[in-house]
């Protein structure tokens, strides 16, 4: 064990993504899908930030960047949200398996 | 700042009208019929604007960015929303909402605007998610089909996961540079392995909008689920954003590392073309058939783009241009057809020319500038991209590329072939057209004809440089 | 005379019979501008020679440029030698017969005529041009023209053939267009014809980009084994559209093969000399012995024409100013040849209804003029002195044999024992089908030519003969244009 | 050695990464939703740690208070709460794994292999004022641009929501 | 100085014949077609005689030697500078008095249609034919370039070809005319490649030119000639080989011979014209017109000249006295008397006394157009009278056909060599050259010369006694009146008489005039073999009687190999249709279709079956997709980090 530092956290970052990754591609039920993208962006984040931090202070990018990132989740949860309620009542399942109509 | 409304123009203007046209519906007083000409007209009006007073200029400590050719490739993107306006006219008539349906449509194309203008990697990624997230909503906008749903599912889903992975990309870019300002980049570039992964973290992000194979997959399914107004939007109007930002970064902001783009435009271009066309092959609808044939199409641009110097930023200007017209008329044949009749499938076009004649014609023109023959303007387009390609002097590479173009041709004639030459007991009844649709059709038929012919506006984009 | 002309009559004639407004006016316009289109052919003839007349000693004559896409260094460069001259004399020629046969044309009459007229304008085109591009953009754009003539008004297996055509077609001119795109970067960024003629190509660039240019030409003019499209294609489309596709399509590949592989690349030209010379010696004999065993009339002339075509390009591969002056001399009379022989087999399958040639005989007695054409050109195919064909064979042979070794000689022997085959088969299609016993009764009600048809074979016969009789005008014409290929060649 | 910085760090990326874990692999979807809500005050707690006090509170808000809350009510609009997922293939696991492993490896190797060298330049403090003052401000290092950019990105957002979710039932005309 | 305007007339007016009937005969000149192209060529025999007068009397002896003129030379088509196909007009005796033979024999031809073709439905084609040949074969005659003899060799074979196939509905004159076409193609091959050889070697295609340059030992030309060689042979021999090939086939020498019996189903006068008097004479021409070149050749092309002459002639001869239609008589017996002319040839040396095969060769050539273009006239007035070409169906006919009796009989005396016939005083001097020359072939010329009168007069005494003629009931129109019976007599005094012209004064190898010196006693050998051979046929054919068959009989395989003309044709049967068409033909043609053609469409093919294959691919699954994403930036990124550094 040793001093957290920018390492640390771009390993939990990168874990964190990748674990998103993992949900992203495992899962069927949609909304567990979109969660996963969740994870996916919130490790982007800590990455931002862990690098704003720890190499380039100087300028509140990575800081904005974050900013964005969560009111661009907030708006694309929003709009998927919708779509996958939307595809719910058509034919009352979010699992992933259904939606295989437009293929080949 | 004094600047802003010169600069800013384009952006400025659709803005505005996405505002009155929330007015307008929260107004609630304007039918289906009464508001669609006043759109066309502002949009027509947004697009011969685009033409003037464009000059040179950043604005938000560089953030934001224009030049002449920037504007052009704007307006060309103006010219398609409003060529899209018209075209679709029977659909939109029909749409409970149509004025949500402009007020999406100009929302994604501002953001297109802003990231074509982008002066860093944050506003690119805003823009980016700006000319998305507003498109998966419409895809949805069948909303009684489930096709439609799914086609919109897959779209945010796929989108989702592709902007996942652009950020992955730019953060560690971030970290590797410390900056997002595309000015500032260039110079931070050392080829370290670090950079190479985030940039192909970026790389592929960019390939995902474009449809670039293996990124390529989500496009045919949500092509085919969405309307058609939509898909041709995402087809011609998203893939031509996508590929000004993604020269203009490839030429500026990654020209340190051109060695590595410059195989990997080479091989995603191969793929591209080689499974877009393998695709294409043997679809049966022709919003699928038009989807794969738009991914094979992107594989050329990809051609083009591989030149890294001037001429290459003009052929793809040039041929997305060209593109605009031809592929927008293409899917608009699709709409009046599959509107009237209900018709989607290649096989339903046997016959067409029978009863209708002017509609084949657009149809034979389209797919003819698609395919790259001569004298349409598809044929220039393509050429003068191949020939960009050609300036490093890999033969292998253009001949399969020129190749490729022959397969190409195969799919197109089939087409050709069922409209002209196949007998059918059955086939599409004499359709009246509507004067806007019409219009729209001598446009892009005009389109096709004479921007090949008329060799200035090459020399035009090349001397906007 | 300006040259422009070329483009513009063809141009409006195809604009107006667009705009016309019924059958009858599509075919006079047509006919009326195919009859301009051979007036200026003559014209030009006639100022070509005038002009060579007064020492004017330029490799290019009424030369014409105008700027197009000039970031790219593109324009439209228009100029003639003699070859090209005569190369769009023979257009005019088919041009005009091509319209008057197919008189009788109901279905999409307007459509028809005007595609028709397209494939005269990319031919003309294709001539003319100077830049490489235009003369690219020419030459594709006569392949839609040809696929949609097949394959709406052709017969058969239509759209097999055209498709196979169209896909070989466009096959070829992909790799064409990869050559010309080579030339063009080395060749400082420039498509002109006479700029890159002034450059020394490296000879490593020369190895790659000969043998693209050259095949992507071959497939238009029926390389082996690149013809397989030539049979299909000819026997599925209509009379008009084969006579076009043999008499001129053909051709822009020979032209190409010799003005931009072979002039522009002399080092490639000289490497692969013996792969042209092999591979055209086979079509030679190999097309004539496949030939003879053909039943159907239009595959019969279809095969016949990959062997004729094997003596352009033998000649082609030769390297010798007289083979190829033989050369370009059997393009000329093949154009003719071959398409007033589908002019004939199109006249008899009209009036017969087949083309099986089991199932004719004695044609002479009922349609006494079309079987005299038909032996005509039977004669003028196996290489009779007084029609074209033997001009062009005897030049490219003694052309041939001025390459002293033997394996030249050998491809030079085997290309000559061709005449006998070709008199082999052609002998056996005219016996079979004009004369000998009528086999069916219903023939004895057929009519003998119509006016127009009379119209079409004599105007083609007249070419065949007045190069058969008094070759020396031609010849006269492509010797000084062979000789400046030549000159380039051998690196003067 | 250890001082409790480092413990509170070290159990934060635990909780982050555990949680974050069961998230994806847990077979009950509400339990799922859970999980991703303490996964995410971990990376909050992370924020703190690194003393950015807006961004955490920015994520707690948005995140726990926001979107976790959305995707807790379409759960219940979209099925009940209890039941279990459906099980996905086996090897579609085993090939996801391993992919997402050699990304993993691959990204973490050229990490390591990186040598961040960063200048030392005077940090910027993270006040909210200083973070107010950039967003408002126009010129460089100013952020009003991307905050109209997505204010126009929500707009349309709510556009796209309100017609997909206000679906009704064709007029009859 | 000969007159070039003049001699050019000669050709031109049949030419301008066969143009007017061909393009206007069936309107303009249905009925008159035949008068107008007789007179033309009555012009033309008229200009000719007046040419040859002119040549032989006026200017064309100076010091004693016949000189050669070129009075026109019109470039035709110039390959390179210096190498040209020139058409030109070229006056030496030979073609002199090859012009008087073609136009003269022509026009009793003409005259004699005039009645023969009476009444035919394409009477004006067949006078636009005859133009056509007459013009080509005077082009031929004339020609001062190797390459112009080889134009109007092939005008020739054409014209032959569309005579032959006047019948056009009859299949065996369509069999006919395609065999004759495609034989003499297949020896012009040979004349073709000669000449190639040959011009290439001499850098030239003019006769007189490449003459000079080949025959001077020691000039660059004639050292590359000899020089190059293949095989073992040198250039200059298989050039001038080759052509004799080219030569033989037109003159129907053995084994390329089988066209000429068929092509007897062409009009009867017509075969009287080209397929007896000239155009089958074109070879033996051809070998003199080069003869320089072929004497000087070593190994000497003129031995193979003249062994396919003998050859030819006994096998021809063979045959002959076996066949039953009177027309193929005829038919070999050409063949075998153009043997005698080709071997005269090879016995034959360049120059001065030596050169006496070469005159005795032309005086034959000369004489024999007489008598055979007579017999076969002749023959036609019979056929014209009985309506068939089988012996059998003659006999007895000299009451009804007397002055074809007469004018037959001159003709095979002429023709059996009995003096002081014509064909004596020929033969004798072919048979003396041979005699001098090579042995051998002077035994078979003097069998061949016992065959020859054995046939002649069994043909005969077939047609004119045997059995006494029986009518088949059609009504008959007597002999075919004075039009048919005027070229009989004429050529009959031809046959009488022409012997006694001193042949050798103007027509010899160096133009220089030979004495011809005639031997009593060594004509004795030739006259009483001729006697017995009349004879002989005299008591087997005379009356109806069995001996002939019992001969037959006793000759059994013998007489069958040669009735079935010893089985030539059906080798070339075998070779046409099982090799050429079975061997070469049909698998060019199935492996264009399967293997050429099957390529490109198994190219069409694969790339669908690929387009099916990797459908799977767009599986419809989004998770897939990103997986295929995942797995192409990983990709990737490996590539570019690692590989591609």
């Amino acid at each position: 064990m040793m001093e957290p530092g920018l390492y640390h956290i771009l390993f939990i970052s990168a874990a964190l993504f990748f674990i998103g990754v993992y949900g992203f591609l495992t899962r069927r039920n949609l909304i567990t899908m979109l969660m996963s993208i969740e994870l996916i962006l919130n490790s982007v984040n800590l990455n931002f930030i862990a690098f704003n931090k720890y190499l380039w202070p100087g300028k509140m990018d990575g800081l904005f960047f974050v900013v964005f990132i969560i009111a661009i989740a907030a708006a694309e949860a929003a709009v998927a949200i919708a779509i996958i309620i939307n595809l719910y009542r058509s034919h009352h399942s979010i699992d992933v398996v259904n939606d295989e109509d437009l293929k080949y | 700042m004094n600047d802003i409304f010169t600069l800013m123009k384009s952006e400025l203007a659709v803005t505005a009208i996405i505002f009155l046209l929330l007015l307008i519906k929260i107004g609630k007083g304007v039918r289906n019929e009464a508001l669609l000409p006043i759109i066309q007209v502002l949009l027509l009006i947004n697009l011969i604007s685009g033409f003037f007073f464009n000059k040179e200029g950043a604005l938000f400590g560089d953030m934001f960015h224009t030049s002449t050719l920037i504007a052009f490739q704007k307006n060309i993107l103006n010219l398609g929303v409003y060529l899209i306006s018209l075209l679709f006219t029977d659909w939109l008539k029909k749409s409970q909402h149509m004025a949500e349906f402009f007020m999406l449509i100009l929302s994604a194309l501002l953001g297109m605007f802003f990231m074509i203008s982008s002066g860093n990697l944050l506003i690119f990624f805003l823009s980016l998610e700006l000319s998305t997230i507003p498109v998966a909503a419409l895809a949805n906008f069948d909303l009684e089909k489930k096709r439609s749903s799914e086609g919109a599912m897959k779209m945010i889903l796929s989108s989702a996961f592709s902007s996942g992975i652009l950020l992955f990309g730019i953060s560690l870019m971030y970290g590797a540079t410390g900056t997002i300002s595309f000015a500032e980049i260039p110079a931070k570039l050392d080829g370290s392995s670090l950079q190479v992964l985030a940039f192909v973290f970026l790389f592929s992000a960019f390939a995902f909008k474009l449809s670039i194979v293996p990124f390529h997959l989500w496009t045919a399914d949500v092509y085919e689920g969405s309307p058609i107004a939509v898909s041709s939007f995402l087809s011609v109007i998203s893939k031509g954003s996508v590929a000004f930002i993604f020269i203009s970064a490839l030429y500026k902001v990654f020209q340190p590392m051109q060695a590595v783009w410059y195989n990997m435009l080479v091989i995603l271009a191969v793929a591209t073309m080689i499974i877009g066309n393998l695709f294409a092959l043997r679809q049966q609808n022709i919003k699928r058939f038009l989807a794969f044939s738009s991914i094979a199409q992107v594989g050329f641009i990809l051609v083009g783009m591989s030149s890294s110097d001037n001429t290459g930023v003009t052929a793809v200007t040039y041929f997305i241009l060209i593109y605009v017209f031809s592929n927008l008329a293409a899917f608009g044949i699709a709409s009046v057809i599959s509107e009237h009749s209900g018709k989607e499938n290649i096989d339903d076009y046997k016959g067409l020319y029978k009863t209708n004649p002017f509609l084949s014609w657009v149809l034979a023109l389209a797919l003819f500038s698609l395919a790259g023959v001569p004298p349409t303007a598809g044929f220039f387009g393509k050429l003068f991209l191949l020939t960009a390609g050609a300036a490093k002097g890999e033969y292998w590479f253009i001949t399969i590329a020129a190749l490729n173009m022959v397969i190409s041709l195969y799919y197109y004639l089939r087409i050709v072939r069922a409209v002209f030459m196949d007998k059918n007991e059955t086939p599409v009844d004499k359709i009246k057209l509507n004067d806007s649709v019409k219009l729209a059709f001598i446009i892009c038929g005009a389109g096709i004809v004479l921007t090949g012919l008329f060799s200035w506006i090459f020399d035009f984009i090349q001397s906007l440089h | 005379m300006n040259l422009l002309l070329l483009l513009i009559v063809p141009l409006l004639t195809a604009l107006a019979v667009l705009l016309s407004a019924n059958g009858r006016q599509v075919k006079w316009l047509s006919f009326i501008g195919s009859l301009a289109q051979l007036a200026l052919a003559f014209i030009l003839l006639y100022t070509f020679e005038e002009e060579r007349a007064t020492g004017n000693t330029a490799q290019m004559l009424f030369e014409q440029r105008y700027p197009l896409f000039q970031s790219l260094n593109i324009s439209l460069h228009f100029g003639v030698d003699g070859i090209s001259v005569v190369m769009i004399l023979l257009t005019a020629f088919v041009s005009i017969a091509g319209v008057l046969v197919s008189w009788n044309i109901e279905k999409m009459t307007k459509e028809f005529y005007f595609l028709l007229l397209l494939l005269g304008l990319g031919a003309y085109g294709f001539f003319i041009s100077l830049d490489l591009f235009i003369l690219f953009f020419f030459l594709e754009i006569s392949v839609i023209p040809k696929y949609l003539l097949i394959g709406i008004w052709g017969t058969g297996r239509k759209e097999y053939s055209a498709n196979k055509l169209a896909l070989m077609l466009m096959g070829g001119s992909a790799l064409i267009l990869v050559g010309i795109l080579g030339l063009y970067f080395v060749a400082g960024h420039s498509f002109d014809l006479t700029e890159i003629a002034k450059t020394t190509i490296p000879g490593n660039i020369q190895m790659i980009v000969f043998p693209l240019l050259f095949v992507g030409f071959g497939v238009f003019t029926a390389l082996f084994p690149l013809h397989t499209w030539v049979p299909d294609g000819h026997s599925s489309a209509p009379t008009a559209g084969s006579m076009f596709l043999a008499g001129i399509s053909m051709k822009l590949g020979g032209y190409g093969c010799l003005r931009v592989a072979t002039y522009l690349l002399p080092e490639g030209a000289k490497e692969y000399a013996n792969i042209i010379i092999a591979l055209s010696a086979i079509a030679i004999l190999y097309g004539a012995f496949a030939t003879m065993m053909q039943k159907d009339l239009k595959y019969i002339n279809a095969y016949s024409s990959v062997s004729h075509v094997g003596f352009s390009l033998l000649g082609i591969g030769m390297l010798t100013q007289t083979a190829i002056t033989g050369a370009l001399i059997q393009m000329v009379s093949h154009g003719l040849m071959t398409a007033l022989f589908f002019a004939v087999i199109g006249m008899i399958y009209d009036r017969t209804h087949t083309r099986m040639v089991a199932e004719m005989g004695g044609l002479m007695k009922v349609m006494p003029f079309i079987a005299t054409i038909f032996f005509i050109v039977g004669l003028c195919s196996l290489g009779l002195p007084g029609l074209s064909g033997f001009v062009a064979e005897m030049t490219v042979l003694v052309g041939s044999w001025q390459n002293n070794d033997v394996f030249h000689r050998v491809a030079t022997i085997a290309a000559a024992m061709s005449i006998v085959v070709t008199a082999v088969y052609i002998l056996r299609a005219i016996a079979r089908t004009a004369m000998g016993p009528i086999k069916n009764a219903a023939f004895l009600q057929l009519k003998d030519a119509a006016w127009n048809e009379k119209l079409a074979a004599i105007i083609l016969v007249a070419g065949i003969l007045s190069i058969g009789i008094a070759p020396n005008w031609l010849n006269e014409l492509l010797r000084p244009a062979a000789e400046i290929i030549m000159n380039r060649i051998a690196g003067k | 050695m250890m001082n409790g910085s480092t413990i509170i760090f070290y159990l934060l990326a635990l909780q982050t990464l555990t949680c974050g874990l069961l998230s994806v692999s847990t077979r009950q979807i509400f339990r799922a939703a859970i999980y991703l809500l303490f996964s995410l005050i971990g990376i909050a707690g992370i924020y703190f740690w690194l003393q950015y006090q807006f961004i955490a509170a920015v994520q707690i808000v948005v995140y726990v208070g926001g979107i976790v809350v959305l995707i807790i009510f379409s759960i219940f609009l979209t099925q009940q709460a209890g039941e279990k997922l459906p099980k996905q293939r086996l090897g579609r696991k085993i090939f996801s794994a391993l992919a997402v492993f050699c990304a993993f490896a691959l990204t973490m190797l050229q990490v390591y292999q990186h040598d961040f060298n960063s200048p030392a330049e005077a940090a910027q403090p993270v006040t909210v004022l200083n973070i107010g003052k950039n967003m408002m401000s126009v010129g460089d290092g100013g952020y009003a641009l991307p905050f109209e950019i997505i204010s126009m990105l929500l707009l349309a957002a709510m556009i796209g929501c309100i017609v997909i979710a206000l679906r009704s039932k064709p007029e009859k005309t | 100085m000969p007159n070039a305007t003049i001699i050019a007339l000669i050709p031109l007016l049949p030419l301008a014949g066969f143009v007017l009937l061909g393009l206007f005969g069936r309107k303009v000149f249905r009925n008159s077609s035949g008068i107008l192209a007789t007179v033309l060529l009555l012009a033309s025999t008229v200009l000719a005689l007046y040419t040859a007068y002119e040549y032989f009397f006026v200017y064309g002896k100076v010091d004693s030697i016949y000189q050669k003129f070129i009075p026109l030379q019109l470039t035709w088509l110039e390959f390179y500078k210096g190498l040209s196909i020139d058409m030109g007009i070229y006056i030496d005796p030979i073609s002199v008095m090859m012009l008087v033979v073609v136009t003269f024999v022509s026009l009793m031809v003409h005259i004699y249609s005039l009645g023969y073709m009476k009444g035919e439905e394409r009477f004006p084609v067949y006078y636009s034919f005859l133009g056509l040949f007459t013009f080509s074969m005077l082009g031929l005659v004339l020609a001062s370039n190797i390459f112009q003899i080889y134009i109007f060799w092939e005008l020739v074979g054409v014209s032959s070809f569309l005579l032959i196939g006047y019948y056009y509905d009859k299949p065996s004159a369509v069999a006919a005319c395609k065999k004759a076409f495609i034989v003499t193609r297949f020896a012009d091959l040979g004349f073709l490649i000669g000449i190639l050889i040959l011009s290439f070697c001499s850098g030239t295609l003019d006769f007189q030119t490449l003459i000079q340059r080949l025959t001077v030992p020691g000039s660059s030309e004639f050292n590359t000639a000899v020089s190059y060689s293949f095989m073992g042979v040198s250039a200059i021999t298989w050039g001038a080989a080759l052509v004799f090939v080219g030569g033989a086939g037109k003159s129907a020498m053995f084994p390329l011979h089988i066209w000429l019996p068929d092509a007897m189903e062409g009009p009867t006068p017509v075969s009287a014209l080209i397929h007896a008097a000239t155009m089958v004479v074109a070879g033996v021409f051809l070998v003199t017109r080069l003869f320089p070149v072929f004497a000087i050749t070593t190994p000497n092309t003129l031995v193979i000249v003249g062994w396919v002459g003998a050859v030819s002639a006994i096998f021809a001869a063979i045959i002959a006295c076996t066949q039953t239609d009177i027309k193929r008589v005829l038919a070999y017996s050409t063949m075998s008397q153009i043997g005698y002319m080709m071997f005269a040839l090879g016995v034959s040396k360049y120059g001065g006394e030596a050169g006496l095969g070469f005159t005795a060769s032309l005086f034959h050539l000369f004489t024999h157009a007489m008598f055979k273009a007579l017999l076969f006239l002749a023959a036609g007035a019979v056929i014209h009278y009985v309506h068939s070409n089988e012996m059998k169906d003659m006999g007895g006919l000299r009451k009804q056909l007397p002055i074809t009796h007469i004018t037959f009989l001159i003709a095979c005396l002429a023709i059996a060599g009995v003096p002081p016939f014509a064909g004596f005083f020929s033969k004798e001097e072919i048979l003396l050259a041979a005699y001098q020359n090579n042995i051998a072939i002077y035994y078979i010329a003097l069998i061949t010369s016992g065959l020859t009168a054995f046939y002649m007069f069994r043909l005969y005494f077939n047609i004119f006694w045997s059995k006494p003629y029986e009518s088949h009931g059609e009504s008959h129109h007597g002999e075919g009146g004075f039009v048919m019976m005027l070229p009989l007599v004429l050529l009959a005094i031809g046959a009488a008489a022409a012997g006694f012209i001193p042949f050798g004064e103007y027509v010899s190898s160096d133009g220089t005039p030979l004495k011809s010196n005639f031997h009593l006693q060594f004509s004795i050998a030739p006259v009483v073999l001729g006697l017995t051979g009349i004879f002989t046929a005299m008591w087997l054919y005379r009356s109806q009687n069995d001996r002939p068959a019992k001969i037959a009989a006793s000759l059994n395989g013998f007489y069958k190999a040669a009735y079935h003309k010893f089985y030539i044709d059906e080798v070339y049967v075998f070779i046409t249709k099982k090799i050429l068409f079975n061997l070469i033909g049909k698998p060019a043609a199935w492996f264009d279709r399967n293997v050429v053609d099957g390529a490109v469409n198994l190219t069409g093919a694969t790339t669908q079956a690929i387009s099916v294959g990797i459908k799977k691919i767009q599986s419809g699954k989004v998770q897939q997709y990103a997986i295929y994403f995942l797995a192409g930036v990983i990709v990737l990124a490996a590539l570019f980090i690692y590989v591609w550094k």
